[in-house]
């Protein structure tokens, strides 16, 4: 194992796939020259020059439809978003592009495209810039959508995501991009696509976050160590497709849940955890699902609003005493 | 000649710091040509004899199967959005002969069927599309707005104005990047010039020198709007000054005049040279299946008639004696068999079934729907 | 009561308000000289004029902007989409600008918006003319998002929404505007956003849809009603704000639900109200909440793979049983 | 003149139906002057003597505020992003002095201190929106990127680049409506231009002949991409032409210049006519406050410097004697204490209290937040 920052997983990811495939290249804006308005490609373009890394204008919709039709036409594109707000320029390409043309075509065509960078809060940037798009892009049919926690797992999953055949959004954070965290050095390390991480064995609740939200969920279960209880932690990483068989495994076991996820709550990745597990678990269930979201407005820029909006540890270990009904 | 035809003369940059109180003048000029069937001679423009008679054909071909899809529209075997290409045959059959079919690539909007056809797919295919079943060229699922070919390089058949001009250039971009000499035709109209995506993927593809041609079908209309009411600058061609690449016209009713002006544009495309042709024509039919068109006179429609492609490229076959009139009847005959066959091939393939519904989704084979296991 | 066409009560209650208040106009492709793609507009340009009745170029990014800007400005801006499938490409204007806006300047500035058009799925369409957007739009704070399944509710909501001085997404439907239905003569007559309608009341099990949905609803329960079961029917007729009391209300009597949504299912209308009941009623619930969507997939367009794609009554009643445990 | 100066001269539309083979030409005709303080005398431009004073000040205030507030940045008063406005100075106070402020309208991006201080916003109400405060211009909501002040009718401070150019032709649509004789200043980068929304804005705002200046502000650089490697036409102005609007250039480091192309472009507006102006300026600083800046060289920078706004307005007033060093070294001190007392007011206002979090989100008081009862 190896120390890397999030950042260096994913430019290893990136470089290690684009030294095994010619196919495969890096554009957005920013990401050359610049190295990256992130330094995510850092050096990249010293590596692989102009063709294979390149800039672009302020055209979000016009770069992501090239990288869809560069990827009808035979190449892999790995699309970078500054940051997922400004995916929202784009996102008929997304939407009705990436997502269904391989469909409409009966299958004639494959897209083999990840469309990556940061998504959600990041401190004091409001409301413009601080829009978790994960409950927006999972709920459509075509796509993949994946949100890694931690370095190894960022490196595992994108080189997957990069070879995968179908469309991939690869959700990042800026706030994780200095985050550092043993990463495997076996040579072609990759993770599957779909498959949750069970981080924390327990039983006395299941506590879910992807994403940042992981490390609240991991913060939250300590605080029940302290007194005494030890709590099931699962990160989902893949969003879409979910792997909810190991979701349910776990609330059949601890019989209850807790939900955090930086996303506005209405119609979002913790709504439809609940439905699902309810659904199939519903006679295992000693409590509702409890879920702690970003608030129900959009993001503030002053410190002490932008705090108090962002999902805390403090709420979901309240709420997960609740749902052991220890209060 | 091809360049010449149709490049914009740049001018020298701009600096601001004339001392001079006298403003100074920027330039930018382009030209045009037109050049018709009156008044030329098909051998100049290397075409053979026979080839004018396919390409008849060909045309021939796109107006009796879409005749017969609106009947069948009427029949209900056909259903959604059926949009005709009716009275602009002669772009798509003068641009699938200006290209390497197989090699180059194609994009397009919804009113898909004449190109689709001008390319060499079979009327069984796209009739069968129509009628949503399997045999069709997307295996039912795309319809009308939605063909494909990946052997003919069809990249669709596109449903959002303007959603797929981007896609055009991607296509374009990996052409470069492979070198593999192909260049693609990104057909829009003239209403989806006015979308963002039209502006931007201009840009980059001037701006990463992309072997792309932006062709804009200017049919006087998008469903009900005309031109003028929609765009600012009516030569919709001069938008391609923005982007310093080159902008032409050419007369979308002659067969002859697409053939030249798509042999130029895909040359400079070959040259990694992206340029805006704008070819004038004009659709006889409605928008779609539904459109009254109280927009237009039936005096500027019949006028239009008048200048029918078809019509206009016989009478140069008989002018020219490169055929006879019999001749022609024979190609009428059996370009009306080849349909009505199609009709009959759709007619007698197998709906999808049930199961695909959850096929050609992903490419991932296991990939677990939801609900999916409850059906 | 006067029966009206569902196309003709949206139109009326343009009308009314647009004779009671200058400041409003109605914008889109082919409202004016066309009288609507859909014919809901027929007749509005000569009534009012070219001033009030617009025609656009193919540009929803700039017209939608365009009305945002105009209601910063002092105006009430009705914004047509031909269909909400393009209101894609402009999505960055509703999700940053109309949701935002007044947020981040403070209050200072309102946005009384309504951006209206037929949403969801239409027959043989194909993918990209068949998505339900409910469940995006609604997940973001900002915005109210109303869609009405009869031209009564239809014209009341709308007329409102008109009068809302908040930005409204107005979700109508093409297979719905030739519906007729009986709607109030009431002059001024308008319906409060956020209140739930209960269409008919029963305790054997609460069946929730709104739009088309709505009149699935009914269907099933008839067929239970011919088994001798009575369900009540909801429809919600706003997604945002929901009315969430009148659902729990219902299902604390009927201990079991099922939701009927043409959406696709990840992270959508029936996960959030499923989250929802479960959150607030979970000790009446006898049965998991069962959902009856779209298909998982993008819309296909032969005739049998898009009835089968669709929800149907059939499934909304097995699942009725099931959740009654009748089988 | 001001129509004169930066009109385009139209051309009879195109017709497809030349017989000749030789090709007819097209011209487009721009025009540009610049007309900068070493050869101008403000009394042309009828500028009062002290007004050039007051812009001195405000000139310097957006300057020290801005250096006073990355200071703050460093020690952590100010958070998020912070994009400096340093170097650009004469355009903003060009503009707002050229404005009916109050009662025209102004939009623009998110490097909005400079405008919205040349528009007479507090140093006070804007320091302390930097510092998150409840006494902020957007009450401590929005930050340095969302200025907004319905009084100055400041729309705006926005941070999604080009998303707010249709909101500004939107704007500019109400004034003509409910003619009240108002225009709309539209301010974006040159980085801005190639998002489609400038392409659909422009096209709209000359369609319905909107009273709006669209301001293309082309500091050289979106962040690190210079405009070369953004656009493929570099000369910005030359947009215009796509839509038939005057499109003009003027020197974004001459306030005299800013001052001249404004007014005539106001002017322009406030007779429907809606233009492009490209304002040729230069930012000092980085992007924001991470910027390395490695695409560009010192060297550039330092000779850019020496074509300072502030320098060159100051010493065309010694020049002119319309001024003392004694008089400035006044209003310098005046500035700097003026910023100061701003920083203390910022430090001295109250955050905003948490349930306002859930206030200005919908004019609706009693709007049911999710979750909110549990807070
Ligand atoms: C983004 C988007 N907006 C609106 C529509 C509805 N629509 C379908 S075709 C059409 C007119 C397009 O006209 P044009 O581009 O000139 O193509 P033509 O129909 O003339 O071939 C419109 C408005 C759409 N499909 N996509
Ligand atoms: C849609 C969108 N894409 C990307 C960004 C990230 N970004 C912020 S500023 C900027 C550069 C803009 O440059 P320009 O328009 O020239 O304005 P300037 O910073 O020079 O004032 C970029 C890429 C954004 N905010 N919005
Ligand atoms: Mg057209
Ligand atoms: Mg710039």
């Amino acid at each position: 194992m190896a120390e890397l920052q999030f950042r260096e997983a994913i430019r290893d990811a990136m470089v290690e796939e684009m030294d095994r495939d010619e196919t495969i290249f890096l554009m957005g804006e920013e990401v050359a020259e610049y190295d990256g308005a992130y330094k995510v490609s850092e050096g990249m373009l010293d590596r692989f020059g102009p063709k294979r890394v390149i800039d672009t204008p302020i055209s979000e919709n016009g770069f992501a439809g090239l990288g869809i039709g560069a990827a009808l036409n035979g190449l892999r594109p790995i699309i970078e978003f500054m940051t997922f707000n400004f995916s929202f320029v784009a996102i008929d390409q997304i939407i009705n592009n990436a997502a269904k043309i391989r469909y409409m075509s009966g299958g004639q065509f494959k897209i083999p495209i990840v469309f990556r960078g940061p998504n959600g809060a990041a401190g004091q940037l409001a409301a413009t810039h601080n829009t978790s798009t994960e409950s927006i892009y999972a709920t459509l049919p075509g796509l993949k959508v994946i949100a890694p926690s931690n370095p190894d797992d960022a490196k595992g999953l994108l080189k997957t995501a990069i070879r995968d055949d179908d469309p991939v959004l690869f959700l990042e954070s800026e706030v994780m991009y200095g985050m550092k965290g043993e990463v495997s050095e076996e040579k072609d390390y990759t993770l599957p696509i779909g498959k949750a991480r069970i981080a924390r064995e327990g039983d006395a609740v299941t506590i879910i976050g992807h994403s940042k939200s992981y490390w609240l969920a991991l913060k939250t279960a300590d605080m029940l160590k302290e007194e005494g209880y030890d709590a099931e932690v699962i990160d989902p990483r893949t969003i879409r497709p979910l792997d909810i068989n190991t979701i349910v495994e776990s609330v059949k076991k601890t019989n209850r849940c807790v939900i955090i996820d930086e996303s506005n709550p209405f119609a979002s990745i913790s709504s439809e955890i609940t439905y699902q597990i309810q659904e199939r678990a519903f006679d295992h269930l000693d409590a509702p699902i409890l879920r702690i979201t970003a608030k129900d407005t959009p993001a503030p820029y002053a410190k002490n609003l932008i705090d108090y909006y962002m999902p805390s540890a403090e709420d979901a270990h309240k709420a997960c005493r609740k749902v052991m009904y220890l209060d | 000649m091809a360049s010449k035809t149709s490049k914009t003369k740049k001018t020298t940059k701009t600096q601001v710091n004339g001392t001079d109180d006298e403003p100074d003048l920027i330039r930018t000029e382009f030209e045009y040509r037109s050049f018709q069937s009156e008044h030329v001679d098909h051998r100049e423009l290397e075409l053979k004899d026979d080839q004018l008679l396919d390409m008849y054909r060909n045309m021939m071909l796109q107006r009796r199967f879409e005749e017969r899809a609106a009947q069948m529209y009427g029949k209900q075997k056909i259903a959604g959005f059926l949009h005709l290409y009716i009275g602009q045959e002669a772009v798509s059959t003068g641009a699938a002969n200006a290209l390497n079919v197989g090699h180059d690539s194609v994009i397009t909007a919804y009113r898909d069927h004449g190109i689709a056809l001008a390319l060499g797919m079979t009327s069984n295919e796209c009739m069968a599309e129509l009628f949503g079943k399997i045999d069709g060229c997307s295996r039912g699922k795309g319809g009308s707005m939605h063909f494909f070919s990946a052997d003919k390089r069809l990249f669709g058949g596109h449903g959002i104005v303007g959603g797929h001009i981007p896609v055009g250039i991607g296509i374009a971009f990996a052409h470069k990047y492979k070198e593999d000499g192909g260049v693609c035709l990104c057909f829009f109209g003239d209403g989806a010039i006015n979308q963002g995506s039209f502006h931007e993927a201009a840009n980059l593809a001037s701006l990463y020198r992309l072997p792309v041609v932006f062709v804009v079908e200017n049919n006087q209309y998008a469903m009900g709007t005309a031109v003028h009411r929609a765009s600012a600058e009516t030569d919709l061609f001069k938008q391609a000054s923005g982007y310093s690449m080159p902008g032409a016209l050419a007369d979308g009713m002659d067969v002859f005049d697409c053939y030249r002006a798509f042999t130029e544009h895909i040359a400079l495309a070959r040259e990694n040279q992206p340029s805006l042709l704008e070819v004038r024509t004009y659709r006889y039919r409605g928008h779609s299946m539904s459109d009254p068109g109280k927009y237009r006179t039936k005096e500027e429609l019949e006028e239009r008639k008048d200048n029918d492609p078809i019509i206009r490229l016989k009478a140069y076959l008989l002018d020219k004696e490169l055929t006879t009139n019999e001749a022609l009847d024979d190609i009428d005959d059996d370009v009306k068999k080849e349909v009505l066959e199609s009709v009959e091939f759709a007619e007698n393939s197998e709906f999808p079934p049930l199961e695909s519904i959850y096929e050609d989704v992903y490419v991932q084979e296991d990939y677990p729907y939801l609900g999916q296991s409850k059906n």
